[in-house]
């Protein structure tokens, strides 16, 4: 597929290379979107607030079309040089990012709108972040990675921030931020060392020169540690997590839903992209350094987790646990076929994102009445709102991992990746996920436990108003979250097909 | 009837060449016997309390029907006996009638596990068919004696009902063909004694020695349990619970000696606690806190001699095991002797007249396992036989006075008691006498037989036998001599001297006494209550004469061989029809021959036993009593009472003549003083006090192992490990500051130590 | 010889915003600190593409110092609105929410 | 290996029928709780029904064959099949847990606990059900895994929300335990799907490769894994210790069900699963085993004698009796399985009543303190009667259904599988046969506290104390009958769990060498 291209530079004739109009349809049409969102918002002022989120819904749901187009189509495709790709895994992690927003838009809908806050510009930028995430999960190229990595990032510091008279949305943001951009800074650092090493930003050749045994060792090794550092960051990996109990208790709760799935799972992306695409001949380096990450995220994720007060720093904590989850297949990424570590990853990814944004749902339909995302606010909430109870145990106890619930089948197949690897550190890591997922339910259970079993504080037993976009937004995550665990069947069954064209 | 009785040619091939399907019908279907009782309890436990007789009416019908069922058994079984023909497999020429033992299998498969079948059926042959004479025949008149007896008992129904179940699991333990069966007929009847010995269950000493019963006999099942499994895995070419098949492998030499040790011993440590052996014997006493029916039934004629039965069942096990006749020694022999003995000490000093025929039936149950022990077989089955009936009696008679004076302690409530109930003073007279072995009544025949079978020659010069064991032959002398005393103090503080009860102990005789007053303490005693105490009723009366007629009669049952009297036809008609000497499944023993002299010499010391009491109590007690004017159980003998009544006791004890001191100081004294006293001592306050302590040991060692090990070191490592981490947890906060230059540094210095250490790794 | 003069300079440019990052407590000072690492990065790219003769090192610097544009844009508004709503920059102040 | 597959839409049914009858619930309001307990009811008594035909339907000519057997697919990706199929060894387990939920509905018709709410009661029963009945016809690893979890929540928050004082801590605790065992278990699947050439879960192949192919050392591993599962939820000392605080706990019916069945699915996976699949490793592994258990039921029984609370004596008492079949279990014989498979079925049934006593005592006295309780005989005489005649039963009475899960276990001890070490496995008959002397103390000490004596003064004159409702009757009834039942026709479950269980056994004869009581079955018949 390289034939055909000339040098890029030099003496060469330019040549205009050739773009598929249809593999770029979903991005352009999200870009359309943004564009007119914004455009509507300069024009229209106040009178655009009620269109908002309909648009945005909209623009969402619009791109899915193109990515089911593409999906129907079935074959792999790739412009740039392999820069831009798009494949199997690309087309379920964007559609999983456009779900993703769509369903944090239907949650903003209503705490937006009944906040003193923008709305044109939220949606703006909600679209264009996601935008950002759609193209990391064709990006093959260090430049594109990293600009879609600003891109998803740039609006999403804005979003945590938006409550602008609010304290700890503005430290929120502020953490969020200048750890946002220390770790792209690492990053960057890292990139252009492997750039060095490989004399090119493509990751197919990226990985050619780190295989090569005569690439300079040190500069390899480095900069690999730096971009996954960076990216480390951007999942909350422990310790690069510290970020993410401040930045999610103090930004608005839909957008902490938001970072905490899409933003989580488009680091995710860009990680497996580089891992798998990029480093895979150096196993050797990245398979410890994953490991480390995981073991360490899941243990201390869920230690921290124990000692918490506050639902959404739980949320966060759980988060890093769960990144630790995620981290594991790619610990052993370059022993099992690379296909079987990244399915895992990638169907733990999906099945996270419905969980813990329906406990995200549920999370602010709580805070509706309660306006308090205290644990011991959850107290007896099955006597007044049984709805919300059963979905917060369905979205909670699925990701403890417990059957028939979703998680336990993104636990599966993490646990199945590792033990194929046959060897003792993936055995200890599937062990770590053992006891883990142990500790794990240690505190899923004990919110279960006041939800259904102690008496509301002050006998409050006014019923929770829950408006009908968080109603849909709760049925649809909640609705994944069962089937993936039941009848996973077909839909994991694409899954298998997950496999990362290499670029070329 | 002749199709019922006779015996026509088998309809089927035996199954082995022991074993026979007879025709017959009373054989075939010898297991409607334990059937109807078994019905009975059903019924009156579902529909008991709305018949007009409270359920009385059905149990006695159907251990009438049982009864009647066994005695065609029986009769059937003599005319299999005398004419059943097992054809020679040499010669296909039929042997001689009568010459062939042959027991009568009917069997059924119960389940199958692990390729392994477990049959279920009844077994018939003569030790089989005795008992179920036995067993349903005092069965009967218990259920008679107690329509009266616990006529007024608010638990009347259940009462009967148990009586009921008891029947059909001792009639089912008896008739089993296998030992898995046996085992469900042996807890079966131990789960009917707990019951009915703590039928008056809202008094705690009752529930007490209920459970101390079946705990006692529980710790014995351990013993049944391992010498059942080792026998199924030993006998029988392996993996048979099949009595017959296991007796005959036994016997053909096919079982390894170790086993048989193994067995053996375990399934003596069940006979012990079964059969109230040394020194599992002490819950045996205590259960006579059930009513006294219960005592007579179970805990004198049938249950406690299943161990007894057991060993007769499984004879070869303990003839191989135990080594009987082939060495001097044998544990089995030796307990029985010494039962027999300590037995027949601790008799002596009970003032409870219940208990004193307790420890009698401890002290008989002795003589039978030890004649099992030195091999005299059918001695052992014989003195079964004839004891059921005289001690049953005993019990019944003792029963009844207890009915009219409302208490069992003889010396606080009895006395006298001839006056006032002399119908059943005779009938406890002839048990007594018959316990204590005075010819021609049953007790000198079968204690007789056992003596001679110990086959101490030395002094005696018979023959045969299996082996000398005169130290058992001693033993049993002295046993002899024993239970003529014991029972001779027992009728006279029971029937004789002055009546010490009614009046004086009026208001005392219902509430205060340990254990004899709950026994009424039930029901209200109508307008006599507080009057003399008269004589019982006919209900009560009738079970007695039956009772002692038989044990009058029971003894001719087996007259010795040689016994001139009458002709050979008569005699040993008992171990003809009952012993399967001679048959597949029997040791070769040795019968003994009888002796005259070793009769008249341990008759000699019955009586002198005898004599010494009556002297010591009818002649020095009444007289002292009259001097006194007092009405005396006893004499200030000095060891125990010396201070109480030191005036009177001492002028006594200083005018006697140097005969009277001899008899009294050395041999009524150091006997009925220091040696029984002794043996009671060690009795209640060595064993007993073992048995009690091992429970509370148990107790004690579950509350330390559940406070110490359970809630401490495992469930506090199972809590420890959940505050470890949450304190880890707590820790591991603090790296979240909320400074955000810390998080900066960490995220730089992370990035930092992972490139050190990666490229120390990798470029060094 | 001349690479790694190139790549030390970016190193010890990379570690003085590093420092200030971690030493600064006023917000706009570590934001110009930021500007120190990622020019780091934009040395090492160009002095990498240049190795290289590749345009590719260049075309990343030119990306990374127009998103680092927006990226500080952002920061700097992020710090005024904290300055409006506490009347202070100082990083080491901001601690409501820890553990 | 041989099929039958006839009538195989019968167990899908089955399993799913409770939760249909949970659907239909979740759409009824709340308040309506007649309608409630009339559709959980009628919904247990359709599986009934259907595990009725079942039993009818059943060709026991062939138990050791798997019946009704469907095999479709699930989750393709993992390899994951809906296999499902009943054998001998699953027959009783089914009928023991369809018998015991309408029980348990019926009991509840006038015995909701608090603090109420019929509605999520019964709907949480229902699912237990499924989850249940699941785990016994499961024949994939994955499917069974599923199930086995199934039963987890629903259980978890019985006994949180119903549950007594310290329902928190006992309800995590429970939770904690299992997760923590089927977590290591669940790697364990995923092994032996790695380890085996064939790349399944099917526990039909799984169980013909007997482990053929993977390396002693790792075989080990494997059960080591699957040993803590299934030893967890059993329970096996030390991992008993949720039991006594989640009986003690949880509501009369929740005990219940924990008793009965829950337990089961422990031991069930060791016979389904283990140690068929694994025989070289349960080989190496079996006096360990056999050590816990009996260690168990000496502990157990310990346990029992220092409690002061009835319930929780009753749950010690099931840490003891598990010992028993877990012993049955280690022998590695299909005499001892066997005896273990009649040891759950009389466990569930002789435990579960205890437990619906208990319930009864504690409703009616508001107390289960042993120490104040008494005279319950005079008082509730057939209250007192049926836990005497329980208490027998649980002690292991010949006659009654517990001897036969006790003594053919000890039995079976004697002669343990080829392999194993004759002279351990003796010690082990001696010490459990010990055991039955601490069982027969502890049940009749509590016999003689509670129901004996005089009624105490506090309880003399309470008009609360009434004897057995016709609820409780019509739940416990059949439970009696069971126990006198199979202690007096106990071929009913030996004829049908023996040719499975030879089956499974059968398989790693061929394979290891371990010939299991082959001259058992040469020597033919035992009892004439």
């Amino acid at each position: 597929m390289l034939a055909g291209i000339a040098p890029m530079f030099g003496a060469a004739e330019f040549v205009r290379p050739a773009i598929d109009w249809h593999a770029a349809a979903p991005e352009l049409t999200l870009l359309g979107f943004g564009a007119l969102i914004t455009m509507i918002d300069i024009g229209w002022l106040e009178r655009a607030r009620r269109i908002a989120a309909p648009l945005a819904s909209l623009a969402l749901l619009a791109t899915l079309v193109p990515i089911i187009t593409l999906a129907l189509a079935g074959d792999d495709r790739s412009m740039f040089n392999g820069g831009f790709v798009v494949d199997d895994y690309s087309l379920i992690m964007k559609a999983t990012f456009v779900l993703a927003g769509y369903v944090v838009v239907l949650m903003s809908t209503d705490y937006i709108a009944e906040g003193d806050y923008w709305e044109n510009e939220y949606y703006g930028l909600l679209l264009s972040s996601i935008l950002g995430m759609i193209l990391m999960a064709s990006a093959r190229d260090l430049i594109s990675i990293f600009v879609a990595l600003e891109l998803l990032s740039i609006p999403a510091y804005m979003l945590v921030t938006w409550r602008k008279r609010d304290l700890k949305s503005n430290e929120a943001g502020l953490k969020y931020y200048l750890m946002g951009v220390f770790a792209s800074a690492v990053m960057l650092y890292g990139m252009s060392l492997l750039y060095g090493a490989s004399g090119s930003t493509l990751l197919v050749d990226v990985n050619d020169a780190v295989s090569e045994p005569a690439s300079p060792s040190a500069v390899v090794v480095l900069g690999i540690i730096f971009v996954v550092v960076g990216f480390a960051f951007k999942v909350s990996a422990f310790p690069f997590h510290t970020w993410a109990p401040d930045t999610y208790e103090g930004s608005p709760t839909p957008v902490t839903a938001f970072i905490s799935v899409a933003s989580k799972a488009a680091g995710f992306v860009a990680l497996m992209n580089l891992l798998f695409v990029g480093f895979l001949g150096r196993d050797d380096v990245f398979e410890p350094l994953m490991w480390a990450l995981a073991a360490a995220s899941m243990t201390a994720g869920n230690l921290m987790a124990l000692r918490q007060t506050n639902i959404v720093r739980l949320l966060a904590y759980s988060g890093v646990a769960q990144a630790g989850y995620m981290l594991a297949p790619l610990a052993v990424a370059g022993t099992v076929p690379p296909d079987k570590a990244l399915t895992a990853s990638v169907t733990y990814l999906v099945i996270y994102a419905a969980m813990n944004l329906g406990a995200f749902a549920v999370v602010i339909a709580v805070a509706r009445k309660t306006r308090s995302a205290e644990i011991s606010d959850y107290r007896g909430l099955f006597h007044y709102a049984p709805g919300l109870t059963v979905a917060m145990t369905i979205f909670l106890f699925s990701l403890a991992g417990i059957p028939p619930l979703g998680g336990w089948l993104a636990k599966f197949r993490v646990m199945e990746a590792l033990i194929e690897a046959d060897t003792a550190s993936g055995l200890v890591l599937g062990i770590f996920v053992a006891v883990n997922s142990v500790i794990a339910l240690y505190y899923y259970a004990r919110i279960g436990f006041g939800m259904w079993a102690e008496d509301a504080p002050d006998g409050d037993l006014t019923p929770v108003n829950v408006p009908m976009s968080l109603g849909v937004a709760l049925t649809l995550t909640a609705v994944i979250t069962v089937a993936m665990g039941v009848i996973p069947g077909d839909v994991v069954g694409r899954f298998t097909e997950v496999s990362l064209l290499a670029g070329g | 009837m002749s199709f019922l009785f006779g015996f026509a040619e088998p309809s089927s091939v035996p199954t082995s060449s022991t074993v026979a399907h007879s025709a017959n019908w009373f054989l075939e279907y010898a297991w409607l016997v334990p059937l109807l009782p078994a019905l009975s309890f059903v019924g009156i436990l579902f529909f008991g309390k709305r018949m007009r007789y409270r359920g009385a009416e059905l149990g006695i019908a159907a251990v009438s029907l049982s009864f009647l069922l066994a005695v065609c058994a029986g009769f059937a079984w003599i005319q299999h006996r005398d004419n059943f023909v097992l054809p020679d497999a040499a010669s296909g020429a039929p042997a001689t009638p009568g010459e062939s033992y042959v027991a009568v299998q009917n069997s059924t498969q119960w389940l199958q596990s692990g390729g392994v079948e477990f049959g279920a059926g009844v077994l018939v042959d003569g030790l089989s068919v005795m008992m179920l004479l036995v067993v349903t025949i005092v069965s009967l008149l218990v259920h008679v004696y107690s329509t009266d007896y616990v006529g007024d008992d608010k638990r009347y129904t259940h009462f009967f009902a148990f009586l009921s179940l008891f029947t059909a699991a001792m009639l089912f333990f008896v008739l089993s063909d296998n030992i898995l069966q046996m085992i469900v007929g042996w807890e079966l009847v131990g789960v009917c004694s707990f019951v009915l010995i703590g039928h008056w269950w809202e008094e705690k000493p009752n529930s007490d020695a209920a459970l101390k019963a079946f705990l006692t006999n529980r710790v014995g099942d351990v013993g049944l349990i391992i010498g059942t499994i080792t026998l199924f895995f030993a006998a029988g070419g392996g993996h048979t619970f099949d009595t017959i098949k296991i007796n005959e492998a036994i016997v053909q030499g096919e079982v390894g000696h170790t086993a048989l040790v193994v067995a053996s011993l375990c399934l003596m440590a069940a006979v012990m606690s079964k059969s109230g052996q040394f020194i599992l014997h002490t819950w045996l006493p205590d259960a006579m806190a059930g009513p006294t029916p219960v005592s007579a039934l179970i805990h004198a004629a049938t249950m406690v001699v299943a161990g007894v039965f057991m060993i007769a069942r499984l004879y070869p096990v303990f003839f191989e095991g135990m080594q009987i006749g082939g060495s001097s020694i044998n544990l089995m022999a030796t307990i029985g002797a010494v039962t027999l003995v300590f037995g027949g000490l601790l008799a002596f000093v009970q003032d409870d007249i219940k208990k004193v025929l307790a420890y009698s039936t401890v002290s008989q149950l002795g003589y039978m396992v030890m004649a099992l022990g030195v091999g005299a077989w059918t001695a052992a089955v014989f003195h079964l036989f004839t004891h059921a009936f005289f001690k049953a009696n005993l019990f019944l008679g003792s029963g009844s006075v207890a009915h009219a004076v409302h208490s069992f302690d003889m010396k606080k409530d009895m006395g006298g008691m001839r006056k006032f109930m002399p119908k059943t003073y005779i009938t406890f007279i002839i048990g007594s006498l018959a316990l204590a072995g005075l010819f021609p009544l049953a007790g000198f025949w079968s204690k007789d037989e056992i003596l001679v079978g110990t086959g101490g020659w030395g002094l005696f010069g018979g023959t045969g036998g299996n082996g000398a064991y005169t130290f058992h032959l001693l033993m049993g002398v002295f046993g002899a001599a024993l239970t003529a005393a014991y029972m001779t103090r027992c009728v006279y503080l029971t029937f004789h001297g002055e009546f010490r009860g009614g009046h004086a102990h009026g208001g005392h005789a219902h509430g205060g006494h340990a254990h004899g007053g709950h026994e009424h303490g039930g029901h209200a005693h109508g307008g006599h209550a507080h009057g003399d105490p008269h004589e019982s009723g006919p209900r009560i009366l009738v079970p007695l004469y039956i009772l002692s007629g038989l044990a009058v009669v029971a003894g001719f049952a087996n007259l010795p061989a040689g016994f001139q009297l009458v002709g050979d036809s008569w005699t040993e008609r008992f171990g003809h029809y009952v012993e399967p000497y001679k048959s597949s499944y029997f040791p070769a023993i040795d019968h003994a021959t009888p002796s005259w002299s070793l009769a008249v010499v341990a008759s000699v010391v019955a009586l002198a036993g005898a004599g010494a009491a009556i002297y010591y109590y009818f002649v020095k007690v009444d007289r002292l009593a009259d001097q006194t004017q007092q009405s005396l159980t006893e004499l200030p003998d000095g060891l125990s009472k010396s201070n109480a009544l030191a005036g009177a006791g001492h002028r006594v004890l200083v005018n006697k003549y140097y005969l009277d001191h001899l008899y009294e100081g050395v041999i009524v004294a150091f006997t009925k003083g220091p040696l029984a006293r002794a043996a009671y001592w060690v009795n209640q306050k060595v064993i007993d006090r073992t048995v009690d302590k091992a429970g509370e040991t148990a107790v004690l060692v579950g509350r330390h192992v559940y406070d110490v090990v359970d809630q401490s070191v495992i469930d506090g490592f199972v809590d420890g490990s959940g505050r470890v981490s949450d304190a880890t947890g707590e820790e591991l906060r603090q790296i979240n500051s909320g400074k955000v230059q810390n998080y900066a540094a960490i995220l730089f210095a992370m990035a930092a130590v992972l490139a050190g250490t990666f490229l120390i790794i990798f470029a060094l | 010889m001349l690479l790694n003069q190139f790549l030390l300079l970016s190193a010890v440019l990379f570690c003085i915003g590093v420092y200030g990052v971690l030493a600064r407590k006023n917000g706009v000072l570590v934001l110009m600190s930021i500007e120190l690492i990622l020019n780091a990065v934009n040395i090492n790219l160009v002095a990498f593409g240049a190795l290289t003769a590749d345009v590719g090192g260049e075309v990343f610097a030119l990306f990374t110092i127009a998103v680092a544009a927006a990226e500080v844009g952002i920061g700097l508004a992020i710090v005024l609105l904290i300055y409006r709503n506490r009347r202070s920059i100082d990083l080491s102040e901001i601690d409501l929410m820890k553990g | 290996m041989e099929t039958i597959t006839d009538n195989n839409w019968l167990l899908t049914v089955l399993v799913f029928a409770p939760l249909v009858g949970a659907l239909i619930m979740v759409l009824i309001p709340q308040q309506d709780e007649q309608s409630h307990k009339q559709v959980a009811l009628l919904t247990s008594l359709v599986t009934l029904g259907l595990a009725a035909f079942l039993l009818i339907d059943f060709n026991y000519g062939k138990a050791g064959v798997l019946q009704y057997f469907a095999d479709a697919e699930w989750i393709e990706v993992i390899g994951a099949g809906y296999t499902i199929g009943v054998d001998g060894m699953s027959l009783p387990l089914i009928a023991l847990t369809a018998l015991i939920m309408p029980l348990v509905f019926v009991y509840s018709w006038n015995h909701i606990p608090e603090p109420g709410n019929a509605k999520a009661f019964l709907i949480l029963s229902l699912i237990l059900e499924t989850g249940m009945i699941g785990t016994f016809v499961a024949q994939d690893l994955v499917l069974f895994f599923v199930f086995f979890e199934v039963v987890l929540l629903p259980m978890f928050f019985m006994i949180a929300v119903w549950g007594g004082e310290n329902r928190r801590y006992a309800s995590l605790k429970f939770f904690l335990f299992t997760l923590f065992g089927s977590a290591l278990m669940l790697l364990s699947f995923l092994a032996l799907y790695f380890l085996t050439e064939a790349d399944t879960f099917s526990m039909l192949v799984l169980t013909e490769n007997a482990g053929e192919g993977i390396a002693r050392g790792t075989q080990l591993l494997v059960f080591a894994g699957m040993f803590l599962g299934f030893g967890v939820k059993v329970p096996m000392f030390p991992f008993h210790t949720w039991l006594p605080d989640a009986h003690t706990e949880a509501p009369t019916q929740g005990s219940v069900i924990l008793a009965a069945v829950l337990l089961k699915l422990g031991t069930y996976g060791f016979i389904r699963i283990a140690i068929p699949m694994l025989p070289e490793a349960a080989e190496a592994w079996a006096p360990w085993i056999g050590l816990l258990a009996v260690i168990g039921i000496i502990y157990g029984a310990l346990g029992c004698l220092a409690q002061t609370d009835m319930k929780r004596l009753i749950a010690f008492s099931s840490v003891a009796h598990m010992g028993f079949v877990m012993l049955g279990i280690a022998t590695l014989t299909d005499f001892g399985i066997n005896a273990a498979i009649f040891g759950m079925v009389a466990h569930g049934l002789i435990t579960g009543m205890l437990f619906f006593i208990a319930g009864s005592v504690k409703e009616r006295y508001h107390t289960l303190e042993i120490k104040r309780l008494g005279g319950m005989l005079a008082q509730a005489p057939r209250l007192g009667w049926i836990l005497g005649f329980v208490s027998m039963a649980s002690l292991g009475l010949p006659g009654l259904a517990g001897f036969w899960g006790e003594f053919p276990a000890i039995l079976a001890a004697y002669e343990p599988a080829v392999g194993l070490s004759e002279k351990t496995f003796h010690v082990y008959m001696v010490v459990a046969a010990i055991g039955t002397v601490l069982a027969a103390g502890y049940l009749l000490w509590l016999l003689q506290r509670t129901a004996m004596g005089e009624p105490p003064a506090e309880f003399a004159d309470d008009p609360n104390i009434t004897d057995v409702s016709t609820t409780e009757w019509i739940a416990w009834a059949p439970l009696l009958f069971g126990i006198v039942l199979f202690g007096v026709a106990p071929g009913l479950i030996f004829e049908v769990t023996d040719p499975a269980v030879g089956q499974s056994l059968n398989n790693c004869i061929t394979l290891t060498g371990c010939e299991v009581a082959e001259a058992a079955a040469s020597s033919g018949s035992g009892g004439g």
